[in-house]
């Protein structure tokens, strides 16, 4: 029985984790059809921002998080202005490499500033130490995850589902020319989409950076895993994402308890399994 | 005459900080000796390896011996990449020194080689046998599932076994955990009173460590028993969470001794970031060894001569006493057992008992 | 001889039913159109018998063999053959790679791995033809992206006497073609050998009556009539549903 | 047979390429090997790696399917001409038959599962297929030595003369002749029906569809081609550095495999060619001078490369080659 | 009747291939004007140069007196240029209610009510998505999408394809109405020339990029000389009536 509880805590928290650090490639990627690898630059340029605000000058936690998510989405939308919008007519291919060049050159540049070390984000007071749930504790911080990620999931389903605003953002990506045709302003939409996936990208990497701990090769160590993410969960499917991230994260815990020498085994095991019985996404029909 | 020394370590991808290690290590010893080995000046080229990448790192090693012409190698992090080499030095009859990789069954692929580092056995049959003294009588072990992590949790288990312990379960942790709850609680779940941890350096080590702590272990009083898992490189960045950490090892940055202020003065000159730690002096003493080498073949490339040179070869190293084994041609030195404590503010590794000279328990 | 026998179809998407107990068969010879008001479920039956969708219910028979179950490829390759409503070309391949592309399957030959695809002058040459048949030469290198509309119908149809069909399925073949390059696409299927069987949807009349020897008028998914052109000309309901006062001919 | 004057004109062009490419292509190795001997290692590099690109040409550039896993096949052919040398026999030529053998096998197998996909789960199927593979390779470790890599075997002299010595001189000639012969069967086989059928079905599934073209055993022949060259790659570079380490079944390997396609081109076997020796010399040359930074310069090329016209490494390239051959003729 | 749209000289194409080498005429307010000519000769890139949707070389496109040659696709849809394409462009992830309301900009979801009277088929299968429609319905949405953008110019590239003859008369008087009622002015890209010729009050033909004539729709239909010198409409045998 603890056991069991055991496993569906960490793997529930565990899974909203990986949920909150892929939910904004999930907006990129999903949503605005960009394959936009250098996800992990924008969470990493989040987490990075808020651990020198917070560290070095004191910032509180609150404030230097709102910062950075506000910083990192003011520079996508610049780079989303001058860059990368040029890469949305170009082939998925050429976006996968221009993007990962540009993840190389953001972990240089980190490297280069801030050398090959660990960022710490240090907690605020209110968020150390663990909460106890009878026979076991969980530390505060993953609360917070658990809280952020669903309300991440319900602002992102309001926001595509029930505004003008996501039906202009899946028209524009259908069709950009149509779109604007008919007097869609898809520069502004794009623009906006990119900055608020960068966003949440920032979001994940410091709510994540407890499991994840921020460094130069951030961006690409967790690319994968955030891939695997978004691919099981369906491509523009956010709550997709999440009931990936959940079902992958007590996968990956249950093989953690009682298959640890299988490795990730398990994992992508379970990914493949689901990819090839949902190849549209995890809630989705083929 | 110029002697070649070429160094082969990772200098790019995510194991970059080694090599830049290597490089402070080996030329802050160098500045220290003027520049000049027995008369001879000596160039050092280094060659970037990547990671685990044993044919890469062969066709470097090759490079460096057919087309640089250098007389000795050193550096290698990885055991698999000091593998792939032992044919060609062999071949070649070029003098390798190991800085890093910690592997007990390389040195007998080659009669080439000669390590300064450490072995797993090494660091870890002291603290097995300490465990004991303690009246530990339950460890569970808990490793990352690599050759490695294996080769502590053997060297652990058969070294604690002799001494009548008990571990309880052994837990191997895949490479890419991020998440150590899981761990952590079924450690917790074991009954055992001490964990014998193997991790490799950066964010799985502090992951462990966060788990270590949030989930109550500290609070159980499961003792943590590790090696390099508090290396300086990333110590400041645990905090407190640190604070009381048992590690058993070859070297602190914290160790009394002149030569160990020599070593650091040095560094410091080198370079303002240069870092003390397991690696550097790694390289450091590498150098001294080659500085042997090559006085005692006067900077002819004669392998043979040079590596009976330093068999048996003695000196004061910044950990404390060394000396090269001459049947294992591996370091013999003292492993301290240390505890992460807090000095004028930052966390060191203060050594908290000598357990003595030992030679690589690895190799029977 | 009887080529094609659709036999009780039904379909529905969701509740909807889109094909509602059709029955039709189509002989040797025969040129079969099909017409009805938009989204009388036209498109959805060629789907049915061409194994694009599988059918609810009821069979569809392929020179009395039941080919209900098949999948569509074996369908072409037993001489069923189809276009498209809504252009299905390879945006960026040259048309006359294309129609090569759809003879080597005909003939056999797409599996090739060590010919060159060069060394086959007689699919160049058969290809070529076809283009030149329906006054596409000047594109033949072209590709479909770089196309007016109108061309890239035409080779939708050059795809399709590529295949040699027995039974040739052509959905609204015509829409977007100029009069003048219509008459081509006629002229073009006059002469495909008398035997095979042709059911085109098409909603220009003129084109239809011109080219049929028998209508099918579907509405709302059922039969609504099934006559010679001179029948379906004076039926009152489909006027009133479909042909429209101005539709009178 | 004769043209008929419709098509007379339409026939496609033929490549003014034909032999005299392959001469002028022997010819540069040659004058490769004759001008830039301290460089012989990282030619071998290239041609071993550009085997492995073509392979991933043929699943990603001309069947239209993105892997990041063309290393399970790659390491196969390495585990497998490596273990052949081992315990059965060390003749090289019969080691690459083994190698482009079992590359095909593990192809053939996972491609049965793998085409059925597109697009994202293709992507991340072939991923997780090679990550399998490297888990066994390392948990096989009393076969494939594991994390230690496999190694203690021995490559006998190419047909009995010629022995991979430490300079490098055979492993080069054997590779870049490995490669040019690759080159020369895989371009042969893309511009066959089969090859503009690949391309079809990248184009326009439903149009091969229509045209009564099964899509998915063609894919699953593609796959199968794509492997035995991959295995070829993997047993050379067995061979040539007589070890083998999990990283030659790793996602980097696949990655920066994929890199190195994009870059040169996609869908051209030149492409892969360029691609490679640009990435690799890039690598070398960045790295070596400065290692801390070459990320600086992979990446700026990276980005860069995406906003250059449509074939401009080719031209670049073509170029460039001509000036070479030029300033060796000057000097020769 | 003030000039609404009119160009000068325009020349377009994609990438280096130009397609309109001069293309010259104006449109009045609430005007009604078919563009007719072969397969292939320009008649959509020019509806794409005015809407923006081409790579522009040189010439003028002018809304109401000011050059807008250079402004963007949206700028120009929300002066009141309304465009419906040959392809339909239906927004496959949308669905057909979806389809409408991006059709309306800002304005309340209510106004597509409109768009359900005209087309009272698009209500039925309001949930569709839109690929999941018939060709004709497909077309029947994309008019209506553009209609609620309420523009004052309607580029219409060959409506009536795919429709059922009577949606076709009802379309045309919808249109009809629209142009009397309403002021719209309309330019029509039609292969059905008859029907064109009946709608329009003036017509222009294109051939290779270029008008080459210019003229009422009456003359055309009296003298069909010059149809047959264009695009030989009366090499077809067999036309209607
Ligand atoms: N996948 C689908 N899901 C739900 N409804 C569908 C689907 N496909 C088509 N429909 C509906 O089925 C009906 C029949 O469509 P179909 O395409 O067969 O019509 P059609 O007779 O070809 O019309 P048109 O002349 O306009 O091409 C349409 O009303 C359409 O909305
Ligand atoms: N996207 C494009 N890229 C390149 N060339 C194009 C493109 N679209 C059209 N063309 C070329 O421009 C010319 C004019 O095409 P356009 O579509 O304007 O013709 P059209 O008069 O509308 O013909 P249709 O009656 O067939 O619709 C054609 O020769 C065509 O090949
Ligand atoms: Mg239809
Ligand atoms: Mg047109």
């Amino acid at each position: 029985m603890l056991l069991l509880s055991n496993i569906l805590i960490d793997g529930i928290v565990y899974g909203m984790v990986l949920f909150v650090i892929s939910v904004g490639l999930s907006v990129t990627m999903g949503l605005m059809r960009f394959i936009n690898l250098a996800h992990g630059a924008f969470a990493m340029m989040g987490g990075y921002v808020t651990a020198i605000l917070v560290r070095e000058q004191g910032y509180p936690f609150v404030t230097g998080l709102l910062v950075a998510i506000v910083a990192t989405m003011v520079v996508a939308a610049l780079l989303e202005t001058f860059v990368f919008r040029f890469l949305y007519k170009k082939t998925e291919l050429q976006q996968v490499l221009f993007t990962i060049g540009f993840t190389f050159a953001c972990i240089a540049t980190a490297n280069f500033f801030a050398g090959a070390y660990i960022q710490q984000i240090p907690l605020p007071e209110l968020l150390q130490g663990s909460i106890s749930l009878g026979e076991r504790t969980l530390p505060k911080q993953r609360v917070l995850v658990v809280v952020a990620g669903f309300v991440v999931v319900l602002l992102i389903w309001l926001l595509i589902s029930k505004t003008r605003f996501g039906i202009w953002l899946r028209a524009s990506v259908d069709n950009a020319a149509m779109s604007s045709s008919l007097g869609i302003n898809i520069r502004v939409v794009q623009c906006a989409t990119f900055a608020a996936g960068a966003g949440l990208a920032a979001l994940g990497g410091v709510l994540g950076a407890e499991l994840m701990p921020l460094e130069p090769y951030y961006p690409l160590k967790y690319l994968v895993l955030m891939l695997v993410v978004v691919a099981v969960g369906g491509l523009g499917s956010i709550s997709g994402t999440l009931a990936a991230a959940l079902l992958l994260g007590v996968i990956d815990t249950t093989s953690k308890y009682l298959a640890s020498d299988f490795g990730t085994f398990f994992f992508y095991a379970a990914m493949i399994v689901l990819l090839a019985l949902r190849p549209e996404g995890i809630l989705r029909r083929h | 005459e110029t002697v070649k020394v070429g160094i082969i370590a990772p200098f790019s991808g995510p194991f970059a900080h080694y090599g830049k290690l290597f490089k402070d290590g080996a030329e802050s010893y160098l500045a220290q000796q003027g520049g000049k080995f027995g008369g001879h000046d000596i160039q050092i080229i280094y060659r970037d390896s990547g990671g685990p990448n044993p044919g890469g790192t062969k066709t470097v090693a090759q490079e460096l011996i057919v087309n640089e012409r250098v007389d000795y190698l050193g550096g290698l992090v990885f055991t698999p990449n000091a593998m792939a080499v032992a044919p060609l030095i062999q071949q070649s009859k070029t003098p390798t020194v190991i800085f890093n990789a910690a592997t007990s069954s390389i040195n007998t692929k080659s009669d080439y080689f000669v390590r300064t580092s450490y072995t797993l056995w090494q660091v870890t049959v002291p603290i097995a046998q300490w465990a004991k003294k303690q009246g530990i009588n339950k460890v569970v072990t808990a490793v990352m599932d690599y050759a490695p992590g294996v080769d502590a949790e053997a060297a652990f288990k058969d070294e604690f076994a002799k001494q009548g312990g008990e571990v309880v379960e052994s837990i191997r942790m895949p490479l890419n955990t991020n998440d150590f709850s899981p761990f952590a609680q079924r450690i917790k779940a074991s009954g055992a009173q001490a964990v014998y941890v193997f991790l490799p350096g950066g964010p799985p080590n502090l992951g462990f460590v966060n788990a270590y702590n949030q989930n109550g272990l500290r609070e159980a009083g499961i003792q943590f028993l590790g090696t390099a898992e508090m290396d300086e490189f990333d110590l400041q960045k645990f905090g407190d969470a640190s604070l009381g950490l048992l590690t058993s090892f070859h070297y602190s940055a914290d160790h009394d001794s002149d030569a160990n202020r020599q070593f650091k003065d040095a560094m410091k000159k080198q370079a303002a970031d240069a870092l003390a730690n397991y690696a550097s002096v790694g390289a450091y003493d590498g150098m001294r060894v080659i500085q042997k080498m090559v006085e005692a073949t006067d900077g002819k490339k004669d392998g043979d001569k040079a590596m009976a040179a330093i068999k048996g070869f003695e000196w004061e190293s910044p950990r404390g006493p060394a000396k090269i084994d001459p049947d294992t041609r591996h370091i013999t030195q003292n492993v301290y057992l240390r505890k992460v404590e807090r000095k004028d503010g930052i966390l060191v590794n203060a050594e908290i008992e000598n357990f003595g000279p030992q030679r690589d328990h690895g190799l029977k | 001889m009887t080529l094609l026998k659709v036999e009780h179809l039904k379909k529905s998407f969701g509740g909807l039913k889109v094909t509602d107990d059709v029955s039709f068969s189509l002989s040797a010879g025969e040129r079969l159109a099909i017409i009805g008001p938009n989204g009388a479920g036209k498109t959805t039956l060629v789907n049915q018998v061409g194994g694009v969708l599988h059918a609810d219910q009821g069979r569809v028979l392929l020179n009395d063999t039941d080919v209900t179950s098949w999948p569509s490829y074996k369908r072409v390759a037993h001489g069923l053959v189809r276009t498209f409503q809504i252009s299905k070309l390879a945006p960026d391949m040259p048309v006359i790679d294309q129609v090569a592309l759809a003879i080597h399957q005909r003939d056999g030959s797409i599996g090739q791995m060590w010919r060159s695809k060069n060394s086959y002058p007689h699919i160049i040459d058969e290809a070529a033809n076809i283009l030149a048949e329906l006054q596409l030469t000047r594109v033949a290198h072209n590709t479909p992206s770089e196309m007016a509309y109108g061309d890239q119908r035409l080779v939708e149809v050059a795809l399709a006497l590529a295949l040699r069909p027995k039974v040739l399925l052509l959905d609204e073949p015509m829409a977007g073609v100029p009069k003048s390059e219509a008459q081509l696409v006629l002229d073009a299927l006059e002469r495909l050998p008398a035997d095979l069987g042709v059911v085109i949807i098409e909603h220009d009349m003129d084109l239809v009556f011109r080219f049929a020897s028998r209508i099918l008028v579907l509405a709302n998914g059922a039969v609504l009539a099934d006559g010679t052109p001179d029948e379906i000309r004076r039926n009152d309901v489909v006027r009133a549903v479909y042909l429209g006062k101005e539709g009178q001919i | 047979m004769t043209l008929s004057p419709v098509s007379a004109g339409m026939a496609m062009r033929q490549s003014p390429w034909g032999w005299l490419g392959y001469v002028a292509a022997l010819a540069v190795i040659f004058l490769l090997y004759w001008y830039l001997p301290g460089q012989l290692l990282i030619l071998t590099r290239i041609a071993m790696i550009a085997i492995l690109v073509m392979s991933l040409d043929l699943v990603t550039g001309y069947g239209g399917l993105p892997t990041l896993g063309q290393a399970a096949m790659f390491g196969m052919g390495a585990y497998a001409a490596g273990l052949f040398a081992k315990f059965v026999m060390p003749d090289p030529l019969l080691g690459l038959l083994v190698a482009a053998g079992s590359g095909a096998l593990l192809a053939f197998i996972a491609g049965l599962f793998l085409v059925r996909y597109q697009g994202l789960a293709f992507l991340m199927l072939t991923i997780a297929v090679a990550l399998i593979m490297q888990n066994l390779a390392s948990k096989l470790q009393f076969i494939t030595g594991g994390d230690d890599g496999l190694s203690g075997f021995e490559v006998s002299p190419i047909f009995g003369q010629f022995q991979f010595d430490i300079f490098g001189v055979t492993g080069y000639w054997y590779s870049m002749i490995v490669m040019l012969v690759s080159f020369a069967v895989l371009r042969r086989i893309m511009r066959s029906p089969f090859g503009l059928c690949c391309v079809g079905i990248r184009e326009n599934r439903d149009r091969m569809a229509a045209n009564g073209t099964r899509i998915y055993p063609h894919l699953v022949k593609l796959y199968t081609l794509s492997g035995v060259f991959a295995g070829i790659a993997g047993g050379l570079f067995a061979q040539v550095n007589q070890v083998v380490g999990l990283d030659s079944l790793g996602f980097e390997l696949s990655a920066e495999a994929l890199v190195m396609l994009v870059l040169g081109g996609l869908g051209t076997l030149s492409g892969a060619i360029i691609g490679t020796t640009l990435y690799t010399m890039i690598h070398h040359f960045a790295a070596t001078a400065n290692p801390f930074h070459w990320l600086f310069v992979i990446g700026g090329l990276l980005m860069l490369v995406v906003f250059l016209p449509k074939g401009f490494l080719q031209q670049l390239m073509r170029r460039l080659g001509l000036n070479v051959l030029a300033l060796f003729g000057r000097r020769a | 009747m003030s000039q609404l749209l009119a160009l000068e000289g325009l020349e377009a194409g994609y990438g280096p291939l130009t397609v309109l080498h001069g293309v010259s005429f104006g449109i009045a307010e609430g005007e009604r004007v078919c563009l007719i000519g072969r397969n292939g000769v320009g008649k959509s890139t020019t509806l794409k140069t005015i809407m923006g949707l081409t790579d522009y070389r040189r010439g003028s496109v002018a809304w109401k007196g000011t050059d807008v040659a250079r402004r963007s696709t949206v700028d120009r849809a929300r002066m009141g240029i309304g465009y419906v394409p040959q392809t339909r462009d239906v927004f496959p992830s949308l669905t057909v209610e979806e389809n409408l309301i991006a059709g309306l900009r800002n304005r309340p979801a209510s106004e597509i009510q409109h768009a359900y009277q005209l087309f009272p088929r698009l209500q039925e299968r309001r949930n569709n998505p839109g690929t999941a429609l018939s060709g004709g319905e497909q077309q029947m949405l994309s008019v209506a999408r553009t209609l609620l953008g309420n523009p004052q110019l309607l580029l219409l590239d060959e409506p009536l394809e795919g429709l059922a003859p009577i949606i076709c008369e009802e379309l045309m008087h919808a249109f009809d109405q629209l142009s009397q009622q309403h002021g719209v002015a309309i330019l029509l890209v039609e292969q059905k020339v008859q029907e064109a010729l009946k709608f329009a009050q003036r017509a222009l033909i294109l051939d290779h990029g270029a008008v080459v004539h210019e003229g009422p729709t009456a003359e055309l239909i009296e003298d069909p000389s010059v149809l047959d010198r264009h695009i030989s409409v009366a090499a077809v045998p067999g036309q209607t009536h």
